[in-house]
Parts: C-alpha cells; structure tokens; sequence
C-alpha cells in the first residue's frame, strides 16, 4: 500500500536521506531500528510530507503523493505519532482527541468514545489540559489521538519512549488488537527490541540515511550484535 | 561534615487537585547512585523539579548539604552542586556543542582552564566529532548526550538525570551507563528510567514512586521482585516472535 | 526651473497628520509664485520653489531647512505648521543666513529679526472675539483647548480679555493632539453649566469632539465659539447639524466680500478645481507672506538678506484676500484685519469686522529696532 | 445619583471602545502569535468603508454593520495571502511588514480620499438621564460589544472552527498531520480579526470621524490590551478593557484627560509585572 | 580571534569616514550623515540587547528621549556642554537600572516585556507631552511639552564653554562614538559576560540551571542598551539643537525596530545598516513631491520583509563570501551562520 521509490530528502543543503526504498503491503507491520541520527525521524516526516523528497517518489494506495500537501497526505489515511508527541498542550485531553478525530464530524464522539476504551488511563484526565500531562501520559494521548483518525497506515516514532513497562505491554496487546479489528499498517521506529520484536514482522536497519539490511523479526533478534556494530 | 546530600522531609507539591507529589521524606548520601522508578504520572519528574526549585513545594522542605533551598533562586540552588537533565532536552539550540559546553564549563573554572575542561567532557561523552554542530539541527539522542555534557561540565555534585536514555539504542544505553558509573566516581546521582535493562547496568539502591509517593526503596533486584511494583509498574514481560 | 532662478523654499508637512493644513498652504505658494512670475517675475529673474515634504517628523524639519539653506541656497523658506517645528526651522535659517517666514497662526512671542510672521496671534483675535461672545451670549466661559503652547496661551489670553468684560472662564480643559474621546468632559461641561464653550481644539482626534457634542444633542443647549475651528477643515469635514452656529474670528475666510478677495478665490479655483474644499487662514497667510517676500526683494532691488530685511522693516503692505496687511518693523509680525463669523450650512457668514488689528502680544515683550540681535520666543506675560 | 448614573455609562463605553478596538487584535494575536501593526489602519478602513457604503446610498446601520466588517474581512483576506502567510512563527518580521502596511494604507487612502472626508453623523439622537444629555449612539457602542463578545464566545467553544483553529495555532505542524488544512485556518482566522477591525471602524466612525492617520491613536492601545489580557482571548480582552476602561475613564472624570491615560499605562504595567503572563494567563490558559 | 576582523574592519571604515568624507562633501550632506551616525548608535543599542540577548525591547526610544531631554536640561542649567553629555549617558542608564529591575526580576520576558517598554515610553511621551506652559521648569530649562526644548546649547571644546563643536567636527566626534560603541559592544559579546548573554537568549531555563544568574545578566546588558541609547540620543540633541515629546513616539519606537529588522537581527553591523538606508530612503522620498512618501516607504518595508528575510546584512554578507572564496580565503563559517534557520538565532561571531 506504500511505495516509497529512492527517497531523497534533508534539511536545506543538509542531505539525510540518500536514497531510500521501501515496500509496505496491506495489514503488515514493519520495523525501522537504527542507531541515533540515523535519519529514522527524517524518513517518517518525508513520508508524511513534512519534508518534501528531491527525489524519487512516494506512492500510497496506488496514488502518486510526493508532492502532496501533508494535510491531504493525513486525509487518505496516513497518520503519524512523533518523537516528542506534540500534544496540544493547552487544549483538554478531550480536545486534543478531538481533533485527532476531526474529519469525522458525524460520528466523532463515538470515534473518541471507542478509542477511548484501549486507554482507560487517559480517561481519569480528560478536561487536563494536554500539556500537563507526565511524560508518559503525554505518550499514550499522543498514540490515541492518531487512532481516533482511522489511520490506514501509522506512523509511529519511538511509541515507548518514557514509557513504564506495564504499560509497553498493554500497548503491544492494543496495536495487536487494533490490527485485527482495522486491518491497520504499521510502520514502527524504535530502539527498544522487545517491543521491535513482539511487534513487528519484518525490520529494517537503518544507516546513515540507507537502508542497510531487511530481515525477519527472529533473525533481527537473533543478530542483535552484528546489527548493533553495522 | 554531614554526609547527607540531600534530605526532604514531607515533601509535596499539588496543581489544583493534583497532588503530584505526596508527603516524601527522602535522603540520598554523598556519592550514592539512587535509581527513581515509577509508572507515568507518578511524580518523578516534578520531585525533580521540587529538588532543583522550578517548583515551589506545597508542603514540607528540600535541604541540599544541609541547607534549606526554600526561597532560593534556581540559580542558587545550581550553584549548591546541582545539574539536572531534563525530560525533554533543555540546551542551546542555537549554538554549537563546543560553545554549550565551553558556557557551563567556564562558569566553575578560569578562562584559561576552561578549554581543558570542555576538551574533556567532550571526549568523555564523545562529543568531539559534533563540535562545531549546531545543537538545534541534532537529532533527539544526540541532543540528550550534549545535555549530559553540559551538566557533567558544572562538575556538580550531584546530576539529576531524567530518562538519560530515552530514545537511545542498545549500544547507545550501555555506553550511557558506563558514562553515569563514571560520573558517579566524583559525585552522586540520582536517575530517572523506564529502561529496566538499564536500570539493572547501574543501579544499586532503587526508589519507587506511585502516585505522588514512595512505594518501596531497596535494592534493585528485591524492588523488581516485589510483588506490588510488577502490579503498578512493570507488568508482564513482552512476548517476543522471535 | 531655470538655473538663475530666484528660489525659495517650502517646508510643510504634506503627509501625516497635520497635511490637511500642509497642502493648501503649499497650493498657496505655488499660486503666489505663478503671479509673481506672470507678473514678469523679479529683478527680471523667474521665481521657482523648492518642496520637500518632512513627514510631520521634526529630524526632517531640520534636515531639510539645512538642505534648502545650504543646498538649494533658498531665498528665503516658507514654512513650519507647528511652533515646534518653526523652532526648528528658525535657528537653522537664522545660522545660514536665510530669510525665514512662518505663515501660521500661533500663540505669538517670536522675536527674531530674521523671521516674519504673517500669521494672526491671539492679542488679534482673542480680543475681539471674546468681547463679542460675551456680550451675545453670557458670562460664563468653559475652555477646551489643545495640550501645547498655543492652546495654553490662548486660554491665557481668553482669561485676561474675559476678565475685561467681567466674564469668568469657570474651567479650562486641555486635552492632548491625539485624544478623541470627550465623553467625560461633555458630563463636566453639563456639570459646570456654562453659557458658552470656547473650543481651541486643533487637528483630526479633536474633531471628535465636535461629533460627540452633537450626539450628546449638547449642540442644541450650549452656544460655542473658537479660535481654531476650520483651520482643519472641520466645518466642511462635520455635517451641519454639528457645526451649525459656531462662531470664530480669523483674519480671513473665504467668504469676504472684497473685490480682490473674489479675485483670489476665482484665480485659487481656476488653478486647483471648483471643488477645492476651502481655503482657509493659513493658505490666505502663506500667499500674502510670499507676496510680502516679493514685494520686499523689489524694495530692496536685490536678493542680499540684509537689504531684504530692511526694505521689509519699511512697513511694506500687501492688499491680499484678506484685507490690508502691513509688516510691523518692530516684531516682523503683520498688523491684519479680523473678522468675526458665524458657521450656517457649512459656510461662513461674517458678523464683524476689525481692521487693522496689531499684533500687541508680541509687541510688549520684542522690539527689534531697539535689540536687532534677539532671537527667541518670548512667553509672554499676561 | 443621576451624574452617577452618567459616569456608569461613561465608563462602560470606555470599556466597550477598548473592546471593539482590540478584539480583532486579540484574535489575531492570540490564536496566530501575529502582531498586527496595520490593525489600527483595518479600523480606518473600516470607518471610510462605512462613508463610502452611505455616501452610495446605503442605509447606514447596514453600512456600519455590514458593509465595514464585510469589506475589512475581504481585504485582510488580501493581506493574509499576499503577505502575513509567508511570516507566520516570524514575530517580528511580521510587526515589521505589517508597519509597512500600516503607513501604505495610509498613504494610500490620503490619495484616494484626500484628507478632507465629509464623515457620517451620529445616526440615534440623544437621551436625558436627570439633569444630563447623553448620546444614545453610546448604549449602542456597548451593545455591539456585548454582542461581539457572546457571538465569538460561541464560535470559539461550540463550532469546529473553534476547537480546530486553537490546535492549530498551538501546533501547525501537529494538526496538519491530522488532516487539517493550516493554510485554511490561518486565512479564515485572519479575515476575522480584520472583520472584526472593520466593525470598530464603521461602528465608531460616527462618534469620532475618520481620517487617515486615525490608527495611530488605536493600535498601541489594543495592543496594550491584548497582552495586558494574556492567553484566553475573549476573558482576557474583556477583564483588560474593564479594568483599563475604567480606570481610564474614572481618572479622566476626577482630573484630566492625561491623567486619565497615564493612569491607564500605569494600571497596564502593573497588572503585567503582577501578572507576567497577562490577567488569564494564570488562571485560564487555553481557555477562550 | 573572531573578533579581530570586524574590530579592524570598523576601524578602517571609521577612520576613513573622518579624514575624508568631510574633505569634499558639502556640509549639509555632512550633516545629515551625522543624523544617520546619531540614529545609528541608537539601532546599535537595540540590536544588542535584542539580537544577542533576546530582550524584545520596543521601548529603546525612552532611553533615547531621556538622553536628549537629560542633556537638553542640564546643558541649558550648566551652560555647558561637558557635564551635560555626562548627565546624559547616566539617566537613561539609571532609568534602565529602575526599568530593568522591575522587569528582570519580576521574571517578565518576551512579548510581555515588550509591552511594559512600550507603555513606559508612551507614559514618558504623555508626560513631556503635557508640560507646557511656564510652571514645568527644571532648573532654568523649561520643558515645553508638545513643542518641547528649543535652542539648545550644543557641544562645546569640553573646560571652555565658548568653543563651540563645528558641523565638520561634530560629524568626526559622533563617528568616533559609533565606533566606540560598536567596538565596545563586540569586544563585550566575546567576553564571558556576552557569550552567556547569548546563551540566555537561546535557553534562559538552562543558563539558571547551569548556576547563573540570569536575571543580572539581563540587566546590566539592559542598563548599557540604556547608556549607548542615552548618548544617541545626547548627540542628537546636539545636531539640530532641539528636542520634541516625539522622541518618546511609538512611531520613533517603531522605528528603531525597523532599522534592526531592515538591517539584520542577531548581527552588530546590520542595525548600522540599516539605520543608514531607512533614514536616507525616509529623507530621499520626502523630496520626491510624487507619490505619498508613506505609500512608497510602507511598500519598500513590505517588499523588504518578503524578499530579504534576513536583512540587508545577509546580502552583504553573501556578496562577501562570494568574494573571498574567489580569493580562496577560508570564511565560509561566516557565511553559514547567516543562513540559519532562524533570523534571531546567530552565533556570538558574527
Ligand atoms: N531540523 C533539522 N535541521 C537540520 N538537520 C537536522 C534537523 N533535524 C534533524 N537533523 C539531522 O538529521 C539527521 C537525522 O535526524 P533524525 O531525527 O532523522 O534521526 P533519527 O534517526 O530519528 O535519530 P533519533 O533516534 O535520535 O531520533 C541528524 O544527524 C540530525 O542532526
Ligand atoms: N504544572 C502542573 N500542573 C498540573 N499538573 C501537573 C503539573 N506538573 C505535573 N502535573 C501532574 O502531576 C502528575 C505527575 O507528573 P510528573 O511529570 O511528575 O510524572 P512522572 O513521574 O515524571 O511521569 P513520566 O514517567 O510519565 O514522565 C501527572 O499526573 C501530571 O499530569
Ligand atoms: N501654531 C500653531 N497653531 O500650532
Ligand atoms: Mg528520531
Ligand atoms: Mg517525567
């Protein structure tokens, strides 16, 4: 469903992505692990259009997008969850999964309300403003506003970052269940390798600003070391 | 001389209704590594905040060697020996990392030892390939480690770490550790993580929070067997596909 | 503009907030010069101008008297609207040795034998006025005039020619150029409960006030007159219901009945359109100070500044639209008539008229045949 | 008792003026981190807007409330696409442009209409409170105020456009991910606060004419206020215009017009050093 | 050090201006390049404590007006000149010592700040604004309110008060204050002092942090942001021997903002720059009799915005690089630091 064709992209003259390509099938939740600086982050904000590729191109569901506006990149169905979440911070907890769900103006309360339900944390704090919330509250709003989208695809980068193990878990067994009911994809950066590992099917390393090597979940963790010195 | 470092007695803090920190008596020695865990919202952070005065407490006092913090300037209070890395990186983003370190290393030591000592900390915490980098166009995880720089650089006598290796990979996460045990050879420490595989690299005694208060403190393998800290924080372990 | 040209210089603001008076005194130079020349010139040498515009900025005020005094070599320069900017203007021109005329009516005291001033001061007009509000109307006088020096020392002298009637001023407000809400002050005139307001209000925000009396139906209970009003257009600017009644004395409006007026006004109207708002005070003055100018170089048969200087000292006079004017050698001020008027359906009816009225305030304080080297202005004690 | 009555009213329209002159200010400001220096020309344009519209023939309520805010909002549409949209999160170069666009209107407008515009009367007549005239133009004043402020009450917490245009200028970026179109908002946003410019304009045209420099007297007050108001843009517009209003207008009545202003810079610095956040920025952040 | 090349750099420049401009221009062109010189120094005091120490003033104008009013006052009791421009460096100082108390250690920052400066100016404005008539007195000197203080005594030989400054000197005597300021102010930002005032402007939060006092760094930036804008504006009572309420305008406010944003933020040359250009296009259109001056500078600003988001500093710069690395010298870092994301982010060298 996307098909990313040797992506170049950076920041003014600061070239980061030299050359990326990239095939995620419908439904498949794929890993993207690499050391910091690596142009992970990058890679997420050009595929949302945050940056614009100055080369190859990016296609999702079939439609070319590569020059598209980042808003209607988010209308077809692309959501993303951003390192340092940028919650809304003085808007509640509500607002901000309002907004999440935005473009649903029928059935929005319900869309909160059922989304609502995977985060039974948030729902003690819904008239806080969002940017009172601890760290890791902020983390878990943050993935439940992107849900209350529908996203087709999610973006999601460094999910467990600050996050307590208890709650890493149940967000494993939440992404799994939202996979099954929607049919979601998943495009995941992370560093943490449990979470790479009981989540992903596939991973991909990522090396100064290429892609360096694609293997299943088990050889990923099974080669830890030689990824860690690549 | 009092080999306390820091003592609260009773300490709290509350937004509104939010009793973000609850009644803490907390002591920690001189040269002690103390480890801070506790599930998301238990008041970490703002205990840290407490400790360094960008929150007033509500109830109860802070004593840094000895001294009262009440009513001092957080400036003050850094100058008593205390560093803080914040949760979400404070630093200069429009400078370059020399020049962030070079700014807080020259405030303990004489323009001419200074350069020494920024040549140093950059080595330690492997900075000199990013020098002259602006901080601002970093990544996350770099940007974490020039603030730990900054911080070593006060030489302080004790660092307040909030989620060092956030964001970091494996490698990166021991290459911290090792850094926080040598840190802790000149000073103490107290740390903040969710990382447990990090948690076990370095901690010795380990303090848990849980809403606003403190649930357990004791060594680090007795706190992650006990019974209610798997309740309210660690939870299950992950089952991995592989 | 030939490169022998005799040149003068002008210096009014035509953009800001003072270019409604700035414009139509550069429009009077400029018909003041086209006669002269049509006229066959001076010393046989064409006259042109030199314009710049300072912006109502007093760093440009200076910056172009120098330019003019030492660039362009003017004359002599024309201009300044406010008495700061003529304070600005009249050391520059008195240090580079240029003839300076100030063209405005202002609250008098400057005493400076390189400068005229052509322009009516309150001993001319305050003290005809007054009497004559007084006596129309009632002894009870409330003052509301603009925060600086003329608006302070027109009240001075509202006082003094009040307390000559046996009238009383019972209170004075003052109110900065750039306020334009009256509400309190229309709820303490009603207080006060006088028989006339006297207004000295000067500029667009005071024009306000006209507006906000007449809202408050006030317009209908106390009669007002003024010393300033329509200087800024404000009888054409204001409806007539709001302006209707009021009554001023200037030593020129438009509506003099005198053959050479109607001369001036057909000439004004041919060159700039019918529908030239008005012509006002400060225009009148402007063209008569230029005329003045020109007849001076003529007396004097030469553009050297003393010789200039003294040919004006003669007592030369100018039968301009408003009447005679006459220089006074001792306070290079002009001795000028002063009518009085009353606003109906946004024109001006004259009541009475004054002729040749001196400029008494600045006489008791400045004779510059007895001390030629004064050069300051004097507050006047009153 | 009846000069009593009078000074209330007094001080309320002072209160109300404020209001009408700086709201738009406060939304443009307040949702988009936008100095509008050009917002005391809007408030110009408004006024010559509603002089045109009934010099035309247009009734004049219908010039005032209509026609002013109507043509205002169109033309800050204008500004926002051809210049403010290339400035956001650039404060200070927007201050700049739009000084810039504060004299060229100006300018502008002295060449068009010269400077002396026949102005619009007082269109209600007066009343009689005991021994006192006052205009009744002056309760009208407050009533647009009032009406302004519940009217935007209501867009801001009960309509989508509320709840999307306070995440967008708290996070462009963030909403834009969530399908939402900033360049939208920041436009439509924009237009309103001009909009709202225009309606000052044209509603305080008849009490205090206009000319093109007429701005100038506005724009360092509203700005005043909108900061002095802090982070909640209609709580925080209303609480600084009551207390500036009031005591400008109460200092006015017991001494002098001067005074008045002074005092009402005073009560500014103050409230700021007091509240370094602005009234609401304490006790309402995020709320409208 | 970084800090040699723009030092000599003023130095030549300065110098040059000295001994040779006055040698054949006219002397009306001289003054006005004094007005330019004058208003500089006040663009230069902004630009310092806004480009480097992130202190939004939109106030600088106040310290400018006391200036003027200070030395206008004293020189009229005095009688001379000499004390006078003492008095006037030290009020505005002082005054900014009181401001800056109250605002620094209140913890007021950012826009906030900006709008205290801006109302204490407009307080400054409506009280010389409503002193006229003769009971407003200090000393011998009246202060005149609207139309403010005339005929002002300027600067004389300092010990003999009958030698009076001639224009062509007094244009040497204020580009040697330019230059003094301007050097001063560099020297002063590679310092410790000027390093952690950047710092300050980048991350207050941390520089506290770190242990230092920020709030006296802002200060005694503020208070010599106050002095160097007291001596502008000491000076400029001197050039045309006047001084005005307008002084204390917003519009004169306005203005200095201008010249710093016109000219470059974050940079000590640009505010001189583009002082220099607004003054000259401001006295250039005035002239031209055509089109309504406001039109057309509001237009230029407009066009100015947009096109050189940077400031004139950056074109100046780019056309330096370009230069010398056909020289094949080696300032690409100088380069660089001007196509930073944002325009008030530059490094301490600049
Ligand atoms: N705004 C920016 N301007 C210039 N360079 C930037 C910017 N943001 C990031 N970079 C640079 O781009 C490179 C890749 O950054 P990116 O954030 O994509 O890394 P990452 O792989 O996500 O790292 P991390 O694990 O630390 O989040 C880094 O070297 C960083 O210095
Ligand atoms: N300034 C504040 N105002 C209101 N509530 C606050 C404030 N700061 C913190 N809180 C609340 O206090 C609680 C504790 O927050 P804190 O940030 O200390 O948690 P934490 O232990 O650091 O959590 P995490 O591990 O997720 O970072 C949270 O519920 C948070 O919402
Ligand atoms: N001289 C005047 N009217 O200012
Ligand atoms: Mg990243
Ligand atoms: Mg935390």
């Amino acid at each position: 469903m996307l098909d990313i064709k040797d992506i170049h992209s950076g920041y003014g003259d600061i070239r980061i992505l030299r050359g990326i390509n990239l095939s995620l099938s419908q439904g498949e939740f794929v890993g993207l692990w690499g050391h910091n600086g690596m142009g992970k982050s990058t890679l997420m904000r050009t595929i949302l259009g945050y940056l614009t590729a100055t080369a190859g191109s990016i296609s999702f569901e079939g439609q070319d997008i590569t020059g598209m506006a980042t808003f209607r990149r988010a209308q077809l169905g692309i959501g993303l969850v951003p390192q340092g979440r940028a919650i809304f911070p003085h808007l509640s907890v509500l607002d901000n999964l309002r907004m999440g769900a935005v473009s649903f103006s029928q059935d929005r309360d319900e869309t909160v309300s059922s989304v609502l339900k995977h985060f039974p944390r948030l729902n003690a704090y819904l008239d806080r403003p969002g940017g009172l919330l601890s760290g890791g509250e902020q983390q878990l709003l943050a993935l439940a506003r992107c849900l209350c989208g529908k996203p087709k695809l999610m973006l999601l980068d460094e999910p467990t970052e600050g996050i307590q193990p208890s709650i890493i878990s149940e967000m494993v067994d939440t992404l799994h269940r939202i996979r099954e009911s929607t049919g979601l994809t998943l495009l995941l950066v992370e560093q943490n390798q449990a979470f790479i590992g009981s989540l992903a099917d596939r991973v991909l390393t990522m090396q100064k600003g290429v892609l360096v090597n694609e293997s299943s979940t088990r050889d990923f963790l099974n080669n830890t070391h030689a990824f860690a010195s690549a | 001389m009092n080999s306390l470092l820091v003592e609260t007695q009773g300490l709290g803090v509350s937004f509104g209704g939010v009793h973000a920190v609850n009644s803490v008596d907390f002591r920690l020695e001189r040269g002690e590594l103390r480890c801070l865990i506790g599930p998301n919202g238990a008041g970490k952070s703002s205990f840290f905040r407490l400790l360094c005065g960008q929150y007033k407490p509500t109830r109860g006092s802070v004593k840094i060697k000895g001294k009262s913090i009440d009513g001092l300037q957080s400036y003050q209070i850094a100058r008593l020996g205390l560093g803080i890395k914040t949760q979400v990186p404070s630093v200069f983003d429009g400078l370059s990392v020399e020049e962030n370190i070079w700014l807080s290393a020259r405030r303990v030591n004489s323009s001419r030892e200074a350069a020494t000592a920024v040549k140093e900390v950059m080595d330690t915490v492997r900075l000199s390939p990013i020098a002259g980098n602006q901080v601002g166009a970093l990544s996350h995880g770099q940007r974490q480690w020039v603030e730990l720089g900054i911080v070593m650089a006060t030489r302080p006598d004790l660092i307040l770490l909030d989620e060092p290796a956030a964001g970091m990979s494996d490698e990166e996460v021991k290459r911290t550790a090792e850094l926080i045990k040598a840190a802790n050879q000149k000073c103490a420490l107290i740390v903040v993580e969710h990382d447990m595989e990090f948690i076990r690299m370095i901690a010795k005694t380990v303090t848990v929070f849980n809403r606003g208060t403190v649930l357990v403190e004791d060594t680090v393998d007795i706190v992650l067997n006990d019974e209610r800290v798997k309740d309210v924080y660690l939870g299950k372990d992950l089952e991995m596909k592989g | 503009k030939g490169s022998d040209d005799i040149v003068i210089g002008s210096l009014h603001d035509l953009s800001g907030g003072l270019d409604i008076l700035g414009k139509p005194m550069q429009d009077a130079m400029q018909l003041a010069v086209q006669e002269i020349n049509d006229a066959g010139g001076l010393l046989g040498k064409k006259v042109s101008i030199v314009t710049m515009d300072p912006q109502s900025n007093m760093q440009l005020y200076a910056q172009y008297a120098q330019q003019m005094a030492l660039k362009d070599k003017v004359t002599a320069l024309f201009g300044g609207i406010t008495s700061a900017s003529r304070e600005v203007i009249r050391p520059v021109m008195k240090r580079f040795n240029a003839l300076y005329f100030y063209n405005t009516q202002y609250e008098g005291g400057v005493c400076d034998r390189n400068t005229f001033c052509t322009g009516q001061t309150p001993a001319q007009n305050v003290d005809k006025l007054v009497p004559y509000v007084t006596k129309r109307w009632g002894k009870k006088i409330y003052i509301l005039a603009a925060d600086y020096n003329y608006g302070h020392i027109t009240t001075d002298w509202i006082k003094k020619y009040a307390g000559q009637v046996d009238a009383t001023v019972i209170g004075a407000d003052f109110f900065p150029l750039d306020v334009n809400q009256f509400g309190p002050t229309i709820q303490k005139i009603q207080a006060a409960k006088p028989d006339m307001v006297i207004s000295v209000l000067v500029g667009g925000a005071h024009m306000a006030f006209y507006r906000q009396w007449a809202a408050a139906g006030m317009n209908k209970k106390i009669p007002m007159a003024s010393t300033t009003f329509n200087n800024g257009n404000e009888h054409i600017v204001l409806s007539k219901d709001e302006s209707d009644g009021i009554v001023t004395a200037f030593s020129y409006f438009e509506s003099i009945n005198s053959p050479i007026n109607k001369g001036f006004v057909d000439r004004w109207h041919k060159k700039y359109g019918a529908d030239y708002p008005y012509i006002g005070e400060l225009a009148a003055a402007t063209y008569q100070g230029v005329h003045l100018w020109a007849m001076g170089v003529k007396k004097a048969g030469s553009l050297d500044r003393m010789k200039m200087i003294q040919a004006l000292e003669t007592g030369i006079s100018f039968d301009g639209p408003s009447g005679k004017v006459t220089i006074d050698p001792v306070t290079h001020h002009c001795v000028l008539d002063i009518q009085i008027a009353e606003c109906k359906d946004k024109k001006w009816k004259i009541l009475e008229s004054y002729k040749q009225q001196k400029p008494v305030d600045t006489a008791a304080v400045c004779n510059l045949s007895k001390t030629p080297n004064e050069n300051k202005q004097f507050v006047i004690k009153i | 008792m009846d000069y009593f009555a009078v000074v209330c009213l007094e001080v309320l329209n002072a209160v109300a003026t404020l209001v009408l002159v700086s709201i738009g200010l406060a939304i443009v400001f307040g949702m988009m981190k936008v100095i509008n220096l050009a917002h005391g020309e809007f408030i110009m344009i408004g006024g010559y807007a509603a002089i045109t519209a009934s010099k035309l023939g247009v009734n004049i309520w219908i010039a005032i409330l209509l026609v002013s805010p109507i043509a205002v909002g169109l033309f800050g549409f204008v500004v926002e696409r051809c210049i403010v949209r290339y400035l956001y999160g650039r404060m200070m170069d927007t201050m700049l442009a739009t000084w810039g666009l504060s004299l060229l209107l100006i300018g502008l407008i002295t060449s068009i209409y010269g400077n002396t515009t026949i102005g619009l009367s007082s269109p209600l007549g007066s009343m009689t409170i005991g021994a006192y005239q006052v205009s009744l133009y002056t309760v009208f004043i407050i009533a647009v105020a009032i009406a302004v402020l519940g009217g935007l009450y209501l867009l801001l917490t009960r309509t989508d456009f509320g709840l999307v245009a306070r995440g967008v200028m708290q996070n462009a970026s963030m909403s834009a991910a969530l399908g939402i179109n900033p360049a939208r908002i920041y436009s439509v946003t924009f237009s309103l606060g001009a909009a709202l410019a225009g309606l000052a304009g044209g509603v305080l045209a008849p009490i205090t004419g206009v000319v093109p420099t007429i701005g100038v007297a506005y724009v360092a007050k509203s700005f005043i206020t909108v900061i002095g108001g802090g982070a909640s843009i209609l709580t925080g517009t209303l609480a600084a215009s009551s207390a500036f209003g009031t005591v400008n207008q109460l200092t006015t009545f017991l001494s002098t017009p001067v005074i008045g202003e002074v005092g009402l810079l005073l009560v500014a610095i103050v409230l700021v050093r007091m509240l370094p956040q602005g009234i609401t920025g304490r006790f309402f952040r995020g709320r409208v | 050090m970084k800090n040699y090349l723009p030092i000599g750099a003023c130095l030549a420049a300065g110098l040059a201006a000295i001994l040779i401009l006055p040698l054949f221009l006219e002397t009306f062109t001289l003054m006005e390049l004094t007005v330019y010189v004058i208003m500089s120094i006040l663009a230069l005091s902004l630009g310092f404590i806004w480009g480097y120490g992130g202190i939004l003033c939109f106030g600088q104008a106040a310290f400018f007006g006391l200036g003027s009013y200070a030395y206008a006052i004293a020189a009229i009791n005095f009688g001379e000149s000499t004390g006078a421009f003492a008095v006037a460096i030290v009020v505005p100082a002082l005054f900014a010592l009181a401001l800056g108390y109250f605002i620094f250690f209140g913890r007021i920052s950012d826009v906030y700040l900006g709008v205290i400066t801006l109302t204490v100016t407009l307080i400054l404005f409506n009280l010389t604004n409503s002193t006229s008539g003769d009971q407003y007195r200090i000393g011998t000197a009246a202060i005149g309110g609207f139309n403010g203080i005339p005929s002002i005594p300027t600067l004389n030989v300092p010990g003999s008060p009958d030698h009076i400054i001639s224009p062509d000197a007094f244009f040497v005597v204020c580009v040697g204050f330019l230059m003094a300021a301007y050097i001063g102010l560099r020297l002063l930002l590679g310092s410790h002092f000027g390093r952690v005032l950047v710092a300050l402007r980048e991350n207050e939060q941390r520089v506290d942090l770190l242990g230092y006092d920020s709030r006296k760094y802002k200060l005694a930036a503020f208070v010599i942001g106050g002095g160097v804008a007291g001596l502008s504006g000491c000076l400029f009572a001197n050039w045309g021997a006047f001084t005005s309420p307008t002084v204390f305008s917003l519009t004169q406010s306005a203005l200095v903002i201008i010249w710093v944003l016109v000219g470059g933020v974050g940079t000590l040359l640009g505010p001189i720059i583009g002082c220099f250009f607004v003054q000259w296009l401001t006295s250039y259109i005035g002239g031209l009799d055509i089109v309504n001056p406001n039109l057309l500078l509001g237009a230029v600003l407009i066009g100015f915005v947009l096109l050189l988001p940077k400031g004139l500093v950056s074109v100046l710069a780019k056309w330096g690089t370009i230069l010398t690395s056909h020289f094949g010298s080696k300032s690409a870092n100088h380069g660089r630091k001007h196509s930073s994301p944002q325009p008030a982010s530059g490094g301490v060298a600049q």
